[in-house]
């Protein structure tokens, strides 16, 4: 009988406690926006999944030797999982536009400006005594401004692992909400005529260039910006594959099969972090509200700097493709092509502004190396 | 009956009855749940998620943040 | 000179010794069997070839710094390869029988008898002194009845991981010989006109209901046998991303390139157990024994709870479907569809068995969690 | 304004800084090596590759040696 | 302002040593050849990436907890990586002209003997002074002969680590310049008319055989040289899960999905090896030097011994397949192939050089496991 | 001759001899292997795998637990 009672309270009914259960109930809502609302399901799914198998009480899947921890240790304290991803992010990149139209890379800088000024953000709320986010933890929000997965995450991991999971969630429901965010800024900073500048047609580019392009950016980084190197490294390795043609069947594995697998085991891994005690906290409310602010200045500097870049070049851009500089590879850039298609319907944007969208995926990477090299370690 | 065998039972009772159990409730909520779900699914089905989309996810931004803060406050209160 | 000496000692001629002479026979017979029989080969020849490479003496393999062993160490002392497995089976299960017909839950429950009286026919083997099985082990044991093989390795690889190689080749041996095991039980336990039952159409299920029915299971499991978690948890997640539909080159993944590869090294891992110390002992009989009796016992107590129900109920179901309830997906189902059209060439009940077929695999897992609560740690 | 606010500035100008210079000196490296490329691009595509892989393949081998040969010597000298 | 300063000597600019700077060279020379050239670029191009990112002064990369000094504590450290990539080369191997021709199984032993001619040259090089290797070393540098990567890779990694990032390198660099470098060899020891000897149709292969081949093939091995059984234990494995035909879904993967995976993280793993300090050293020249003198002397003795078998035989085989016996699958084969039409445009002698092009493998695994067993631990 | 390269020459010999012994006990099993092979093959593929498969998987099982049975009996009888 005394047996009995024990497995009655081994069940979850008993033991459940309420943060478990808004902690579950969250999990199902990031569930039903993914599947339903389409908010990037490749990783909201796992980790979505992953945060309602973290809250179930009475067993252990997302400490000790559970299974999410088990894979949290394996892939995301060593960062091998956002970066192998990153090596397939980068075998899926094409920097053509990019190489046909490279001063387009200071669009991706200026949209950097996000993750410094949320950094800023997060330092100042702290100052004025309504959060207490160290130096680590207000990088760690800031590069949700990057508006790149795999970025986000390989920082926060280093940099802030118990702010990790609601780093991910933030970042990753930002980047399906850019359809949203970004046309009422972009609309707001530009006049009617700024949004109907049409852009000449980029110019062919040799396969020659592409293979040497990742190259030359390896060695730039190696040289400028050297903790940046692993991150770039290995997008620069999986580019490198794909361009170079003579490892398709690397490079087809680095797109499919290896990064479906890491995409699961790191969107558990994140979930693992969706844990009631971390999550429910107060600076999880800083990090929901300063990643929004991040994403928002990023869009509004990409933006205002394709103004600034027409007042001293004769060669227009239209500034619609500047909020491309974000990242968010290729939401951004199909939200810079709507909304121009709004102001004049024969105007497609959107092969312009794959530049910058992936200048910004290079722009943040840098920016994390920063971030890295000042406050990590 | 030594101790091992009449922990054997008590553990096969229990285990049977736990499968049944859990069976059994499984049954009730699966019928419960398609009966609830067959009574929406027209109505979601003829509501094209196209066109609802955009509005919809404005407004669960706003869901979302609205449940987390609800549960954060929640939290805290409880743990004081 | 003596140089040479030692070379030739080093021969596996030399060193060979008859047990593992035998296991390596044992070895080629499994390879045998899965070649030539079709014995669930996907298992049985990396279980088999892991165990002759596990008995070839003067070279460590399945020890120490040996590769199979690395691979137990890695994913079976971990959990992590049977419930990568059971996510990629979960990636490719059907539930939709099961919601056109949730009433066949209960043969899926009442299948499970065969484990629970298996555990206790271990340890009254123990008790009139044949064997020396503890809680533990008996518990391991009984779980061959639930005839699901990576649950049976998840449990043995906690409660009796000496005696994991004998458990999984019994397990896989026996869900080979379903189609001779079950119908004599079948035929003999129902009448001619009970296998003539003919059951009405199921009805089409939702994809919505397809949804929700993995988070629903998921729900009830966490609140009523947490330590069913691991493996229903990554079970429904699997399902989850092969129904929502948002998800197909996870799911994809899961189900081919993911699964194959665990599958291997599981495999190999598996064989790192038999070599011929921790096998060719007594209790391996006695597992191979009450394995069998696992498989009857299930057998018979799904096809009785099936003839239970019909007195309850007015709308009749086959009670040949009730042996599917054991799980050992689809062989059973197939079985239970061949005796009925035996008795009736024109009732065709594998859409039917389906049903009671995967709610086996949900049974056995609560089962799992029910053994791992009560006798683990 | 406190020390860590006083960090933040610090390292939002230099982070910033670092993200423009390092662009901005990419984009000129690769408008310098896009011209390169293109200049001898079309020699390239001219000479088959088929038919000039084996002699290229024989001077590559000297060529790799070479280079690691030299390499090595350099490293042997700057470490005396 | 002194953080400036301390930003500025974070830079590679100011830390990068020449030795870095030319093995960033050289690196940029492996891709070069691999991507112009065609030298195994499935191995060059993560081996020459890895070997640049190596070589990043100012980020831990290819040490500490760097991803890439991960990915080799995990794979080769371990033999995990060599070991899966000689299970998908099993996979992928055709062992039917080996079986149609057994006796050209001779050739692939007498090839074998550029490794322990190579072995000797080290340590007579050792001997008069120039260099200082020991027998580990000398032995890992002669199994550079065996022309076979995988191989070398295990070995290297076992007795010689530290000298791993040299021999992989010229091990797949010999094996890409095979094209060059028998030939001549070949020419020089042949006559005319021997070169233009043709060779009986090769017998038709029964499935069976196919099956059987690598089981006892296993068997033998676990006999005679037991220490080269983690190695050809693989290789079997794989060989036998292509050949069985009932489990074609785990031999597609790891021929594919497996292979590709592994493939990518011990290119990057060797290039974690090619560290300045370890690589810019005298040893580096003598193992180029006398790796070069094992593929010479590996040809020459499979082209005597072919010479040697006619004068016993009446069955005459064309000598020009000797040379295939170095392993180089598939590439010294079609070297025989080519050599053999400059002779007789009539004569193909593809097919008949398979069969020691495979022996060649189970020659050097061999040869590997006998310098396992009398140098290592 | 010093005692390293001694230690060489003595490995060459015994690997070259290992391999040769090893490659050519290869040869004669697998020509014994093929025409063992050879001569069972035609029966085999005479009688259709699929219509013995049941009847042979039964006689398999009794084989698999007596093969088993006696291996343990074995087994313990040496370990006495
Ligand atoms: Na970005
Ligand atoms: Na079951
Ligand atoms: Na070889």
């Amino acid at each position: 009988m005394s047996r009995l009672l024990e497995l009655w309270q081994s069940t979850g009914i008993v033991q459940i406690t309420l943060p478990q259960l808004l902690m579950i109930l969250i999990g199902l809502l990031l569930l039903y926006l993914a599947i339903k609302k389409g908010f990037e399901p490749l990783l909201l799914i796992p980790i979505g999944f992953g945060g309602i198998l973290s809250n179930i009480p009475g067993v252990d899947i997302a400490v000790g030797d559970g299974i999410l921890h088990q894979f949290y240790v394996m892939g995301l304290e060593t960062g091998v999982f956002p970066l192998l991803i990153f090596m397939g992010v980068g075998a899926m990149t094409d920097f053509g536009p990019l190489l046909a139209n490279p001063k387009t890379l200071l669009l991706g800088a200026a949209a950097q400006f996000g993750i410094f000024s949320t950094l800023l953000g997060a330092l100042f709320l702290t100052d004025i005594g309504w959060f207490n986010f160290t130096l680590q933890q207000a990088s760690a929000i800031g590069i949700i401004g990057g508006a790149d997965g795999p970025t986000a995450i390989y920082v926060a991991g280093i940099l802030a692992p118990e702010m990790l999971g609601a780093i991910a969630v933030a970042a990753y429901s930002y980047m399906a909400l850019v359809p949203l965010i970004q046309p009422p800024i972009m609309r707001a900073l530009t006049s009617e005529d700024e949004r109907k500048i049409t852009m000449t047609q980029l110019r062919a580019v040799s396969q020659t260039e592409k293979i040497v392009f990742p190259l030359l950016l390896l060695i730039l980084v190696a040289l400028v910006v050297p903790s940046a190197t692993p991150l770039l490294g290995m997008f620069c390795f999986g580019n490198l594959m794909k361009e170079c043609g003579v490892v398709s069947r690397l490079s087809d594995t680095a797109q499919n099969a290896l990064i479906n697998i890491v995409t699961i085991l790191l969107g558990l891994s994140v979930g693992s972090k969706l844990g009631a005690d971390q999550f429910l906290v107060a600076s999880t409310l800083g990090i929901l509200l300063l990643g929004m602010l991040a994403f928002s200045i990023g869009t509004a500097s990409g933006v205002l700097m394709a103004k600034l870049m027409n007042v001293f070049s004769s060669n227009k851009i239209n500034p619609l493709i500047g909020s491309a500089g974000v990242s968010a590879v290729p939401m951004a850039a199909r939200v810079s092509n709507k909304v121009g298609l709004e102001a004049d319907p024969h105007n497609f944007l959107l092969m312009h502004a794959m530049g910058p969208n992936v200048a910004g995926v290079i722009g943040s990477a840098v920016a994390a190396g920063v971030l890295l090299q000042f406050a990590g370690g | 009956m030594n101790n091992l065998l009449s922990q054997g039972f008590e553990l096969a009772l229990f285990g049977m009855g736990t499968v049944f159990v859990f069976l059994a409730v499984l049954i009730i909520a699966t019928k419960a749940m398609s009966s609830l779900v067959l009574r929406f699914e027209p109505a979601v089905s003829v509501a094209s998620a196209a066109t609802v989309a955009q509005d919809a996810a404005l407004s669960d931004r706003g869901h979302l943040l609205a449940v987390i803060s609800a549960a954060i406050a929640q939290h805290r209160t409880t743990k004081k």
